[in-house]
């Protein structure tokens, strides 16, 4: 499996992106495409989740899937925190910055998976594009909670200014908005759409990995700020949230692809919104620090290895 | 020549996602104006970057104002204890402008 | 049929931009992207037209709706002058610059129009493609007489310039190219590339109207030049434009869908061409007051509501 | 150190369309060069505005140009009486350059 | 057969872009979307390519289409640098960095060749994509001692870093990456990206063709560097080396479609990757000739007429 | 208020294939760090031009660099001699800037 995995033209743009990189080649993609890519990217599996829980209505399963997730995005950061400071050595404040983007969840690494689960017949319920959309942020508050912990209250209009940031947020109303979309308009609706969302997908996201192995290996070889415990700790930390959430997954009763998809939303790393939130909530902390890890290692340890490791998982205890 | 009157011009480098934090402090202390300079890419003490749209993070801008000579001193005082948690480079110029009455 | 346009995914996409643009959420659509899409659906639409035409002949309706086109253009500023000045309280130069724009056109409402028509078995006929481009820039000219009229001629430089602005416009151009390559092309000459331009042309404009809600709530929300007055015209002006449009096309014998479509022309207001050339051409006139009408008040009003009530008054008149 | 001679730095915050119009003026007082910088937002009076590649109308440009003493000051007289109208900044710096006689 | 061409909708965007920059339209394509667009292209020509080699397995024409491809781009910059210095009248520097340009490749010629020769029964080779890929960069070699020789030794480190943008050049890396994806994917592999790299290409292909001829005019067109001896070797390179590349293609017995592509390879000149290697290596020489001679002159002479004439001659000769 | 210093503040505008040559010589000279700007356009002796991401080559950015005068003059220095065959335009103005240390 792990071979098909990496025989499939997604993950081979993806090493091609890492190579040419490491080779330090000047191929690089327009910033502008790439963040468009990404707003489609996010638009599809919105609309897609959308209609397809606009067919199977709202089930037991989605309300379970998604207080899963909540939790999980929140409590997930303490176990990362602890780690973080006893054995990464990391203060306080860059510990919690740390702690909340492994809380939070990667929109690429989930819609990488969702493409090789189904590409290998283990299809996620649509609903688990609305649970990613939940876990995206509560991770942030968690992660502020924790760094500022003991420390005197912040001024009212910050913490108004954070919550708007959570809620807010670009990603999570593009993809909180094309759900609903999906909902309202529904199969037919989304038939005129189709040959732009549906067709031309996995292409697209063939050509955004390209992009995402550049970014995720320059930021690894100018990286500066990382050591032998922290690089530890960014292939440990979603090793261990992942099988956490294979394992919460399966307990609630999700069928086997959906509880695949909660683990590796589990043990995949934010590096768009929360790095974001960090920079404006805690800018003392080092942005160094927490992009190299979940960009530069998380990420590719999880296209490469973590979404065959967590489903094969799934498969085991399913 | 037309008259023109001296004024400072302040550029500060920052990170893009805090940008509007300086841009409340350059209101607080009533300055009229500011404008937004992409930065594409630079180095420093932490090595090189580039700008990529997608994770922002790392995006950095420059705030360009142009200010009496008063309010730039305010500003600065104002931001001077965030240079270094916030990693501002902060510098302030002379200018000439017409119409200064504006600044 | 409004509870039908407004559940279909293009609106709603707009509706998400909207919404978001009004709870401040952080999402954005890089420009280089927006501007690629607006290329993409005027390159799209011409050939389309110029196909259809290609097919059907050079028939009198064309002449017909052509020639009404041009002199709405021409003729509908004076109307707005003269009630942004009576009533709306304008001077001479912004309510000549707002004029303009309302004897021009809006490319996205045309193509959304079409959309929508189409999806309810009234397809406007391909030569309506020719008649948007035809009536984009003639308003200018109108325009700019009225704000300048009674004061002292111009340079020469200034005038031949804008012709040229008038003339060798991007968009008109681009309208007019891609319509003689549709119309040199034909429809086999288009089969080729049929899969870019037809297939992907919904799912573009859903991205495209999510970029335009954004856009136009946020000008909208950041206006400080708006008053009661001015958001009325700005909603009685396409009313009045459009009615005469429906009108004068359903006169001269177009089919009803056609009429239509001349309706929501004239009830369109440029934002792109003709706020370029007023900037030029009329450096004193204020773009807060034109810009917020035309878009932030004008558009997504067509969007919403327009388009719906000029093909039911067709289909009632007609 | 080589030589340098002193040399104007001239600002102009203008909004895109009108950029053509004092490159002109520009080259009517001789003035050898010019180059623009985009600008991706700003705030002032009028409140605040983000670029948008869409509406072009609202996009705003920086013309950067060196020139000498002289024929600074012959631009700035010439467009003095466009900065109400036109909403110009124009800010004139002191600077450096080597192998000054090219402006 | 120019005709056919000549009405084709890839030629006809490639004209209208040429009018636009002509009658000084503002017509602009975003300069994000653009090189967007290349990146796609490359990236679909190099899988199509691949493809076509993991059907076909590697034959004795590929190798020998590889070498011959390896040695025009060396060998063509010695009659270029020849025929500039004597009847260009240009000096040794400028003269090896256009020399240069004329060895290397134009990727976009060869997609619109491949279109083309395609639309007319004459499909070259997949393998062509590795030899676009091998000519792109040996000629910078060839340029750089032209330009240098009787010159005291660089620096190893300047020439270690030529050595590095010659292997390393994004188009290079992107080219042969994607060729190496489409020889593990297959056919098979191939098949889920097949909508968006297979069914779109011919319509980016048109939007892309657009752009380039509004660069290319407006390069002619304010270029202040071109003479008529210029102008004329701008032209009588291509034909020559068109004509050297077909006879070749035909000697070492490639089918018609392959001879035709490797003489349109030899014809055309590079204006991406060489410009850059070019004003790094040589910043003495001056740009102004070198892209006004490969981008305002060559690139359309080949897009309108040369593509025609070498596939003629290779059906002639062949 | 706060306590400020002088520094130098250099813009160099230079073709983007060139920046990498550049920022190694004011690496030499130990400059602290660099910041790069797109410059979109611009026209000099050579008439106008535009930019355009498809052939790279004609693209021109900004390099800016706060150093000290010492640093600046080490700089200048440097790069004197390939101001023509680069066609750099080179400028040196002065900025005040808080913890000048770092420059
Ligand atoms: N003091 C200032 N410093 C820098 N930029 C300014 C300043 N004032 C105005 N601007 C810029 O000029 C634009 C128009 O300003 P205004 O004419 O005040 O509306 C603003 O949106 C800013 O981009
Ligand atoms: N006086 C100037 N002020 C600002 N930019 C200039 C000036 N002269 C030249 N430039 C810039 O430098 C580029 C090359 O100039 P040149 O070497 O004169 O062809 C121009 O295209 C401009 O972008
Ligand atoms: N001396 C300098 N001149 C211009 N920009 C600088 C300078 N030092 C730092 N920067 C910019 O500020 C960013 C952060 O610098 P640092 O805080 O030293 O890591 C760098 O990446 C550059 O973009
Ligand atoms: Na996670
Ligand atoms: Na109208
Ligand atoms: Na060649």
């Amino acid at each position: 499996m792990i071979v098909e995995t990496l025989t499939s033209p997604v993950i081979l743009f993806f090493v091609l992106g890492v190579f040419a990189a490491l080779i330090k080649s000047d191929l690089a993609i327009p910033e502008a495409f790439a963040k468009a890519m990404s707003i489609y990217l996010m638009a599809a599996i919105g609309l897609k989740g959308g209609i397809e829980v606009a067919e199977s209505g709202f089930t037991p399963d989605l309300a379970a899937a998604a207080v899963a997730g909540l939790g999980l995005s929140f409590l997930l950061p303490l176990l990362a925190f602890t780690l973080l400071t006893r054995i990464g050595k990391l203060g306080q404040i860059d510990a919690g910055a740390v702690a909340a983007h492994y809380g939070s969840v990667s929109v690429v690494t989930f819609v990488t998976a969702k493409e090789i689960l189904t590409g290998q017949g283990l299809s996620p319920a649509g609903y688990m594009v609305a649970v990613l959309a939940l876990m995206e942020t509560p991770a942030i508050i968690s992660g502020l909670l924790l760094a500022r912990r003991g420390q005197p209250q912040r001024a009212n209009a910050e913490s108004s200014g954070l919550l708007h940031e959570v809620f807010a947020n670009g990603s999570v109303v593009l993809l909180v908005g094309s759900f609903a979309i999906g909902l309202i308009a529904g199969k037919d609706g989304f038939e005129p759409v189709k040959p732009l969302f549906d067709t031309g997908f996995r292409g697209v996201l063939c050509l955004f990995l390209l992009d995402m192995g550049l970014i995720a290996a320059r930021r690894l070889v100018q990286s500066k700020k990382l050591n032998a415990r922290l690089v530890s700790l960014a292939i440990a930390l979603p090793l261990i949230n992942g099988t956490i959430g294979v394992a919460i997954g399966t307990f609630i009763g999700l069928d086997t692809a959906s509880a695949a998809a909660l683990g590796i939303l589990a043990a995949s790393a934010s590096y768009i919104a929360v790095p974001a939130a960090m920079r404006m909530a805690l800018p003392e902390a080092d942005p160094g620090i927490y992009l190299s890890m979940s960009l530069g290692i998380t990420f590719p340890f999880n296209i490469i290895l973590g979404i065959t490791l967590f489903s094969q998982l799934a498969l085991m205890i399913g | 020549m037309i008259e023109t009157v001296s004024r400072k011009r302040i550029e500060i480098l920052v990170d893009t996602p805090l940008v509007p934090r300086l841009i409340k402090h350059a209101r607080d202390v009533d300055i009229s104006g500011w404008s937004l300079i992409h930065v594409d890419a630079g180095g420093g003490r932490d090595g090189a970057w580039q700008h990529d749209d997608v994770t922002g993070a790392a995006a950095k801008t420059i705030i360009l104002m142009i200010a009496s000579e008063a309010k730039a001193a305010a500003l600065v005082d104002a931001i001077a204890p965030l240079l270094d948690s916030y990693r501002l480079l902060l510098t302030v110029g002379d200018v000439q402008v017409v119409r200064g009455e504006r600044f």
